[in-house]
């Protein structure tokens, strides 16, 4: 057994992104309030210049990433494919994050809004590394925090005042079913390493087997919340509306992650024999009433954010039908094609939040008609956002087809008795979805120009085009990330 | 003879239950966010009693980084309370629900009023004493710097316009 | 003759026509213009040669080894048991007909180029009637049935087209939709008959199915509903093209077209692809003799109210064209004849062949000089409205006589001889043990028939030419004959018509040529039957005699018989109300349908569909209640999703 | 051969670059000309690639065992690695598949040819966003023809699929008054069904996948493993896949109650929407029976298709005459006249012979040269009248004879006529459901009869009899009424061309796809329907 000291440089050695990640929020934090002009003002372009860093610590890490050998279980992390594969997927999504946050935080926030930032994807890396209830519980919070502030800080109006405090108030209650949640499951198996719980209940007696899955219930109904799976979706729809394209996107991407991080992790630990049944029923049920209530709200939002948040919830069903495909299916593993499914959708959806907030500029787009004529007034931003559309709605030749395509595969090899169902699920709400950014295309291309004039931000409009060109690269290669992928179980 | 844990989880589970039923029912912020605390207590209560169950330090450290983290939470909760009370000059939440679904009717005002007056605190009043010199200002609606803020004082109940902010709303101070 | 050089003339008979067609279609417009009819000619006069000479030469090559003249094209399907060629297949029936038709076409076309001079269309008219021809031959040199359904729908489109012609006349816009749409009632059986036919033979070829006795034998025994259901298919397709009841409705309408085509198309050529069709299919017939027997029939039912119909017409061409469909009846009268006997069929063929082949002649005459008739009375065509024409247009007076008598069966003259055979055969299968009670009927039909038609002849020959003279204002103040152009066809087609019958039928020439035609069975010839002869000749003096009483001597009594006998009168007068109650029981129904199908499709199919679009809209209006805004409300629905996982999973532990 | 077809695969894409470069900068009427450019290219190329395809030999291509015996073995094939979803033990790999048959080159070389005559006809009626109007075009071009050289079941799908994105635009944008209720309603319709066949797509491919194949999505392979009884489908299965397969085609067909999107997408979409929609997108349905359904179901295709679709495609048959017949609007009746037509296709297809199979391609190709031309006429007429009323025009043949004649040609191939191409495949359509069921043959023929009626009725009312055009037509901003100028001639005439040489000359066109279709009519050359008799001898 290593001493102590040497697993800690281990692990410290293995998380070294993570760190990289922190050391620039400390400096930003640190250095941020001294940067004012004579009146005590913010610098102007502050925020530029904080991208800047955010984006440096973001290459920097992912180097580091690249050249890191960790693997296995050190200290209270596990490097494995899953955590490989959401530290690479949060590195290539930061500075998407990062870039669309540049233009829509003043400069006086700049720093605490880029330093929540990198804390939240450092907490998103930290959950999928976490081998432990107590490790994972802090990287949710790791997350959950700085959420807070992140969606606070900009508080243009009441609107986001109330959305980061509706967020706030909810998220703090869902942690505390989490919480209760890993008690419980302490309790139980006697350990918070999961491996160890694991173990234990595969072989615990019954009464204990039982309480395990109630544990694990309510880690479930907590971590529900962040995937904003129904019902526990509620804050979503108004969080988003009220929130910048920022906030947003990060909204769609960070919890997700961590929500399916942890929840990968978390729910096989329960799904050994007596128990597999009923945690599986759970998340079927759970992917498919999610699907239909995302996707059935959907159709009826006129403002745009609060649509993309529906159809977050959406999507967040189609990734639970990979949760609840399971592994042992076939070729085809549920986590895997979950994973690869989250991966496009982040990528999507980060881009098309981009483009919104390229296009919107200083004046956010608001209502769906405030795309109106955007096919004619900027024909170049409004087929990329059709492409992101497209591939939201899963038509070829985009990525969100290819990830769509894993997930049926997947729940159709299922052995659970849903398997079937959620497929035919998937392809009802797919027929749904069709409809509403749909819509959105049409008042693009058929509406006539809403007569605003906007000031754009073109270098979020690029990452955005980046993005959305790298769905239509991702379909027709998308062999990487799915070797990627497929070794996540 | 190992001491009987039962109550501890019982009193743990409780505890979280009612923080539940607090954070439900009740709307001042304040309150609400005490409810919340409670929850995690009972986490604590719970962690600590398995704790010793298993005669396993897991449980304590465990709970010494929830305490952090209520904390934590407590601390960036009392934050933006205060400056949502600065927008509303009050702690009911329910103020605190104009994002919704579109056309769904206006929540019921009439009982809302009506608790207003419990909630709304009572007028700082300070001894009499004229200070010398003058008085430290503590501008309760002062931006933290120069930005767009909303500086909306009163509400008057109305269903608020969300997404066209009216010129006259937004004030820029120097 | 070499085998090359034998292709080549076979070719040459439908070719030049095409030839010509395509080269008026091309050059008709810019450089021929009023030179229209020359590629025409040349190419009619070219194909008219040159089934003389197969008629003469090429077809009789191969009489004695039972061998029809072949001349080989091109592979046109060939896919799984469908292998048709597109070639050209001669034997004795179509070299007959051939030549009847190359040689009226010829004629009819010189004729033409004097009749349709100045009219606008010109190339265009000479285009259509050259691909006209092309296509009959075509039909009628056919080695399968494939390729006779594609001539066969072929000449159809010239004949739409060709009706059409004046396209601006609504009247003839619509007749020539009703003629094609008519003729595809046939064409449906016949699609269907060659299919039975392709899958009962595997092959559509006539030598394969017509000369395969021992499988039609085999078949007749096993399965006769095969057979019979086969050659009624068959007889539908034919009723269609040869205007028989109750598919006759196109044939009167169709003389809104220009008359050299009602003369060529609708009373020479086309209309006696059906009659062709069921002799050619004589074979396959002789095993189904109840729809020989209904061909008679219906051939009777056709003759007799055609002929009925054609007593009050006043419309000249219109009484011609009724007077076609009555002889047609005629000649399936004489096919259908064919039930009583294996060994009157052939007779039977002969009889229907011999009249279509001598009605081609004098009907094309009737019609020209009808044409002329309209040629010099400016367009006008209603009887009443002129008479006494003899002196006006003698030479038009003298064609139109000789049509008259032919049609009217004059003793020697080209109809007798035909008609009389076919009153004889029917005479003969009246003695047959089981239908001969219903050719017995049908004799005597067709006996009151030859009547009536003698009697309305005559009946528009007088009414036309005879009588005090009168001149319609259109015609101008000299109405003048025909011109060279169109009075040598009247002159040569009149000689013709009167001997042409007595040519080839008095010697049996006919019969005998005929007798190679493929699958035909040898008969011995029939000899002349003078009872009959003397009948038919009594018919057609009383029938003469009749009408110059009822029309030249006192004109008062057609009118007072008719006003006596007005509903019958009535009846006639519109052609029984046939075209009425096709319309009542057939047209307006399927009308009525397709607007029913409509509104259907309008406001069910489509209604429901965008039904179920709206489903998931209607639906998603129920959760939007929880969305109510409220934080504390949203914390209490998910507690309420708690308990519902907590039941879910406590419940499906079970 | 291989980079001939990628050629013709990126050729519009390469057109669609060049005009996202140079349309905006340059000035107006420089868009179709590099649209035009692009199309005849894409033309030549695809000539190209058929006559190379002719100089193939066939089986030139094997590999191995694959599948060169099976019902799909195109005479050329290409597989380009995609997703590797096994491991080195069991190795399994989506492939993108690439292949050439002889339906697939003759339906390149249809849609190469319309492509043609849609950017001709759309030379002057497309005014605004003409950049884009072709950049749609043309993606809508590049996604046919990927459709049909693609052979496994994924490249299908994406391409059919993809089909629906560029057609939605060209309603929406260039469409009539209703654009945007018909191109959701087009869009969502045949999106639905599509997602189901994707579910079954899914399901035949999860089979292979349990049933060991290496590369379970490609057409030949699957077709291979199912003929030689290595991929074993039970009845059932294959009764719930052809079931699931089937949904989006029969709507794409379209098949009588799927078929309402149609007419709405007609009426409202450009000429040249409507010409590729008609022309060559509703042959992706009966494509889909041809290369999916039919070799990979046998038995369900003999006991539920050829029931179902069969009956389905006559009341199309009948019920899209009888709907055709009252139509006022040319341009609706025409569209239900598509109904009718591609039931033909469908039952030739049904008749699972291959006179019948031969037939239905041909109808597939026919209906598309017909259909085609028939809209573009209709569109000719359309610019010239801004009228598609038959109760507001009449008589049209006295003042544009050229177009009345192109007019009653198209036409007269529509009724079937033979000499022209329709008849060739109706007649071999109808000839090999005869032999399947006669019955059905026979009430399919009525449709002949319809087909001449309400067409003929369409013909007099707007092209014969007096002149009648609407009021405006003469009136001062327009020019005065002209007939068929060179572009338009240049649009319909090889279309017409084409028509006349099919109907002449079919042979060679039914050789280039006979042997396909000989091997897929070898499946079911035992059979009698409804077969309770089992397909296959073990």
């Amino acid at each position: 057994m290593p001493n102590f000291t040497e697993t800690s440089v281990q692990a410290a050695l293995g998380i070294a992104p993570e760190l990289i990640l922190i050391a620039t929020v400390c400096v930003m934090l640190l250095v941020g309030p001294f940067l004012t002009d004579s009146a005590g003002r913010a610098a102007k372009g502050l925020s530029q210049r904080w991208t800047i860093l955010s984006l440096l610590a973001f290459a920097a890490a992912g180097w580091t990433l690249y050249s890191s050998q960790s693997s296995g279980v050190i200290g209270p992390f596990e490097f494995d494919g899953l955590s490989q594969f959401v530290r690479i997927l949060t590195l290539v999504l930061g500075p998407v994050l990062a870039i669309i946050a540049s233009r829509q935080i003043d400069d006086g926030h700049s720093a605490e809004s880029h330093a929540c930032l990198l804390t939240i994807l450092a907490g998103a890396n930290l959950t999928a590394l976490a081998s432990d209830l107590i490790g994972l519980f802090l990287a949710l919070e790791l997350v959950s925090i700085p959420t807070y502030i992140f969606l606070y800080l900009p508080r243009r109006n009441s609107a986001m005042q109330e959305a980061a405090l509706k967020y706030f108030l909810l998220s703090v209650f869902s942690s505390a079913l989490v919480l209760f949640g890993m008690s419980w499951l302490y309790g139980v198996a006697g350990s918070t390493n999961f491996a160890e719980i694991s173990s234990h209940l595969a072989n615990a007696p019954k009464g204990d087997q039982l309480f395990g899955l109630l544990a694990m219930t309510l880690i479930i109904a907590g971590l529900c919340f962040r995937i904003a799976a129904v019902p526990f979706h509620f804050y979503a729809p108004d969080v988003f509306q009220g929130v910048t394209s920022a906030g947003a996107a990060m909204l769609s991407v960070a919890p997700k992650i961590v929500g399916f991080a942890a929840l990968v992790r978390l729910a096989p630990l329960a799904m050994t024999g007596a128990s597999a049944a009923p945690l599986g029923n759970l998340l079927a049920v759970t992917a498919i009433v999610t699907m239909f209530l995302g996707n059935l709200l959907a159709l009826r939002q006129k403002n745009l954010q609060r649509l993309l948040a529906y159809s977050s919830i959406a999507h967040s069903g189609y990734m639970l039908v990979g949760l609840a495909a399971g592994n042992s299916g076939a070729v085809i593993g549920g986590d895997s094609s979950l994973w690869f499914y989250l991966a496009t959708y982040g990528l999507v959806t980060a881009g098309l939040f981009a483009l919104l907030a390229g296009v919107g500029g200083q004046k956010p787009l608001e209502r769906d008609s405030d795309l109106g004529g955007l096919g004619q007034s900027r024909p170049a931003a409004a087929l990329l956002i059709a492409v992101c559309l497209f591939s939201l709605t899963g038509l070829p030749p985009t990525a969100g087809f290819t990830g769509k395509l894993h997930l049926f595969f997947a729940s159709w090899a299922s052995p659970s008795i849903w398997g079937q169902w959620l497929a035919v699920a998937l392809a009802i709400n797919s027929a749904i979805a069709a409809y509403y950014y749909l819509r959105l295309i049409a008042v693009m291309y058929l509406d006539e120009s809403a007569k605003v004039e906007r000031q754009h931000y073109p270098i979020s409009e690029f990452i955005g085009g980046v993005c959305a060109v790298g769905t239509i690269a991702l379909f027709i290669s998308p062999d990487w990330l799915w070797q990627l992928a497929k070794q996540l179980p | 003879m190992t001491p009987n844990f039962d109550p501890y989880l019982a009193v743990g589970a409780v505890l979280f239950v009612l923080g539940a039923i607090g954070f439900v029912t009740r709307r001042n912020l304040i309150v609400m966010m005490l409810s919340a605390e409670l929850m995690l207590h009972g986490v604590s209560l719970t962690l600590l009693a398995f704790g010793q169950i298993h005669n396993r330090m897991e449980g304590q450290t465990f709970t010494v980084f929830v305490l952090t983290i209520a904390a934590c939470e407590a601390g960036l909760a009392l934050a933006i309370i205060l400056s949502l009370y600065q927008s509303k000059k009050s702690l009911d939440v329910s103020l605190w629900g104009d994002i919704r679904e579109e056309d769904l009717p206006a929540r019921a005002l009439a009982t809302e009023e009506e608790d207003h007056a419990a909630f709304e605190p009572a007028p700082l009043v300070f001894p009499g004493l004229t200070p010398a010199g003058r008085v430290p200002g503590i501008d309760m609606d002062a931006p933290l710097d120069g930005q767009l803020i909303p500086t909306v004082t009163k509400n008057d109940g109305k269903r608020f316009t969300y997404g066209e902010p009216e010129e006259a709303e937004l004030t820029t101070k120097p | 003759m070499s085998e090359s050089a034998q292709h080549l003339v076979m070719w040459l008979i439908p070719g030049a026509p095409l030839v010509a067609a395509i080269i008026i279609a091309l050059a008709g417009k810019g450089l021929l213009k009023e030179r229209s009819h020359w590629p025409c000619w040349i190419g009619l006069a070219l194909s008219a040669a040159c089934a003389l000479c197969m008629w003469k030469t090429i077809v009789p090559a191969g009489f004695d080894s039972h061998s029809p003249a072949v001349a080989t094209g091109y592979e046109f399907l060939n896919i799984g048991t469908m292998q048709v060629p597109i070639a050209l297949r001669a034997d004795a029936i179509s070299a007959l007909m051939l030549t009847m038709v190359t040689t009226v076409s010829f004629l009819v076309s010189i004729f033409a180029a004097g009749y349709m001079h100045h009219d606008p269309g010109y190339p265009r008219f000479f285009m259509a009637f050259s691909l006209f021809v092309f296509s009959m031959c075509m039909l009628v040199l056919s080695g399968n049935f494939l390729q006779l359904f594609i001539f066969w729908e072929a000449v159809g489109l010239c004949s739409y087209l060709l009706i059409g012609f004046w396209f601006k006349k609504p009247s003839a816009a619509a007749a020539a939709k009703k003629a094609f749409v008519v003729n595809r009632i046939g064409d449906f059986g016949l699609i269907i008959g060659m299919f039975l036919i392709w899958t009962t033979f595997g092959s559509l070829n006539f030598d394969d199915v017509l000369l395969n006795g021992a499988k039609i034998q085999e078949l007749a025994t096993t399965s006769p509903g095969t057979i019979t259901l086969i050659c009624s298919m068959l007889f539908l397709g034919a009723m269609g093209k040869s205007a028989q009841f109750p598919l006759h409705v196109w044939l009167p309408d169709a003389m809104e077209g220009p008359t050299p085509v009602s003369a060529l198309i609708h009373a020479a050529t086309m209309v006696t692809a059906g009659v062709y069709l069921v002799a050619r299919c004589t074979p396959l017939f002789m095993y189904a003799p109840e729809v020989q027997v209904t061909i008679s029939v219906i051939g009777a039912i056709t003759a007799l109210l055609a002929a009925l119909i054609g007593l009050t017409q006043f419309d000249l061409k219109r009484v011609l064209a009724y007077s076609t469909v009555s002889q047609l009846g005629y000649m399936f009268m004489a096919l259908g004849a064919g039930a009583a006997g294996e060994d009157l069929m052939t007779t039977a063929v002969t009889a229907g062949m011999f009249h279509l082949f001598t009605h081609g002649f004098f009907k094309a005459l009737l019609f020209l000089s009808a044409g002329s008739v309209m040629h010099s009375m400016g367009d006008v065509i209603d009887m009443r409205r002129f008479s006494g024409l003899r002196k006006v247009i003698p030479i038009t007076h003298f064609a139109f006589l000789c049509g008259a008598l032919a049609l009217a069966g004059f003793p020697l003259i080209s109809g007798f001889w035909s008609k009389d055979e076919i009153l004889s055969v029917l005479n003969k299968a009246s003695a047959h043990t089981i239908y001969g009670k219903y050719f017995a009927a049908v004799f005597w039909v067709a006996c009151g028939t030859a009547f009536i038609t003698v009697f309305y002849t005559f009946r528009a020959y007088f009414l036309t030419f005879w009588g005090p003279t009168k001149i319609p204002a259109e015609a101008g103040h000299h109405p003048h004959d025909a011109s060279p152009v169109m009075a040598w066809p009247l002159r040569i087609l009149a000689f013709a018509s009167l001997i042409i019958g007595g040519a080839v039928g008095f010697n049996h020439a006919f019969a005998d040529y005929l007798h190679h035609g493929t699958g035909l069975p040898h008969a011995p010839h029939g000899s002349f039957n003078y009872s009959l002869m003397a009948l038919s000749t009594v018919i057609s003096l009383a029938g003469i005699a009749l009408a110059w009483f009822c029309y030249v001597q006192s004109p008062a009594i057609p009118e007072k018989t008719a006003t006596a006998l007005a509903p019958l009168y009535m009846l006639s007068q519109n052609k029984f109300y046939i075209d009425e109650i096709l319309w009542g029981i057939l047209v307006a129904p399927l009308r009525g349908l397709s607007h029913l199908s409509f509104l259907f499709d309008k406001y069910f199919i489509d209604k429901l569909v965008d039904l179920v679009g709206m489903i998931p809209r209607w639906i998603s209006a129920a959760p939007r209640w929880l969305q109510a805004g409220s934080t504390p409300g949203y914390a209490l629905v998910m507690w309420g999703g708690l308990l519902a996982y907590l039941v879910l999973v406590m419940g499906s532990l079970r | 051969m291989f980079a001939l077809l990628m050629l013709l695969l990126c050729l519009p894409l390469v057109t669609v670059g060049l005009l996202l470069l140079l349309s905006k900068s340059t000035s107006h009427g420089v868009a179709r000309w590099i649209a035009l450019s692009g199309c005849l290219a894409a033309l030549a190329v695809s000539l190209c690639l058929a006559s190379g395809f002719y100089n193939t030999p066939a089986n030139s291509q094997v590999d191995g065992e694959s599948a060169s015996a099976g019902p799909i073995s195109p005479k050329l094939e290409w597989r380009l690695p995609w997703l590797e979803w096994g491991t080195s033990e069991a190795p399994l790999q989506l492939q993108f598949q690439f292949g050439l048959d002889g339906v697939s080159v003759a339906m390149m070389v249809l849609t190469a040819l319309l492509s043609v005559s849609c950017v001709l006809i759309s030379w002057e009626a497309i005014q605004k966003r003409e950049a884009e109007f072709y950049i749609a075009l043309l993606l809508l071009q590049a996604s046919l023809f990927g459709v049909f050289c693609a052979f496994d079941l994924v490249t299908f799908y994406v391409f059919f699929e993809f089909t629906l994105i560029p057609l939605f635009f060209l309603i929406a944008i260039w469409g009539g008054p209703q654009k945007r209720y018909a191109a959701v309603k087009f869009f969502l319709y045949t999106l639905a069904g599509s997602l189901i066949t994707l579910v079954g797509v899914v399901m035949l491919i999860s089979k292979a996948i349990a049933a060991g194949m290496p590369n379970p999505c490609s057409l030949t392979d699957l077709a291979f493993w199912i003929q030689s009884d290595k991929l074993v489908l039970d009845t059932s299965t294959q009764i719930t896949l052809f079931a699931l397969l089937s949904a989006g085609f029969l709507v794409k067909v379209p098949v009588f109650p799927f078929h309402t999107w149609l007419p709405l997408a007609h009426v409202e979409a450009p000429t040249a929407g409507s010409v590729l929609l008609a022309g060559v997108l509703l042959k992706l349905g009966s494509l889909g029976f041809l290369r999916i359904c039919l070799p990979m179901l046998p038995e369900a295709c003999v006991q539920v298709g050829l029931p179902l679709i069969s009956i389905l495609s006559l009341i199309g048959i009948v019920y899209g005459s009888f709907c055709a017949l009252v139509q006022r609007d040319v341009k609706k009746l025409v569209a239900y006249s598509s109904v009718a037509h591609m039931g033909f296709c469908m039952l030739g297809l049904f008749a699972f012979n291959v006179e019948g199979l031969t037939g239905g391609v041909l109808q597939m190709i026919n209906h598309g040269l017909s259909t085609g031309g028939l809209f573009l006429l209709v569109g000719m007429i359309y610019d010239r009248y801004h009228t598609r009323m038959l109760d507001d025009l009449g008589g049209l043949a006295s003042k544009l004879p050229l177009i009345a004649v192109a007019m009653v040609f198209i036409s007269m191939s529509s009724i079937g006529l033979p000499g022209l191409n329709g008849f060739v495949g109706e007649v071999l359509a109808l000839a090999g459901m005869f032999k399947r069921y006669p019955l059905y043959a026979v009430i399919g023929a009525t449709g002949v009869i319809l087909s001449a009626w309400y067409l003929l009725t369409m013909l007099q009312h707007l092209l014969f009899g007096e002149l009648k055009e609407p009021h405006h037509a003469d009136h001062h901003n327009h020019a005065p009424i002209k007939d068929l100028g060179i572009r338009e001639f240049l649009a319909i005439a090889p279309i017409a061309a084409a028509c006349l040489w099919i109907g002449i000359r079919p042979q060679p066109l039914i050789d280039t796809i006979k042997p396909d279709l000989e091997r897929l009519a070898a499946v079911y050359e035992n059979t009698t329907p409804p077969a309770t008799v089992a397909l296959r001898t073990p």
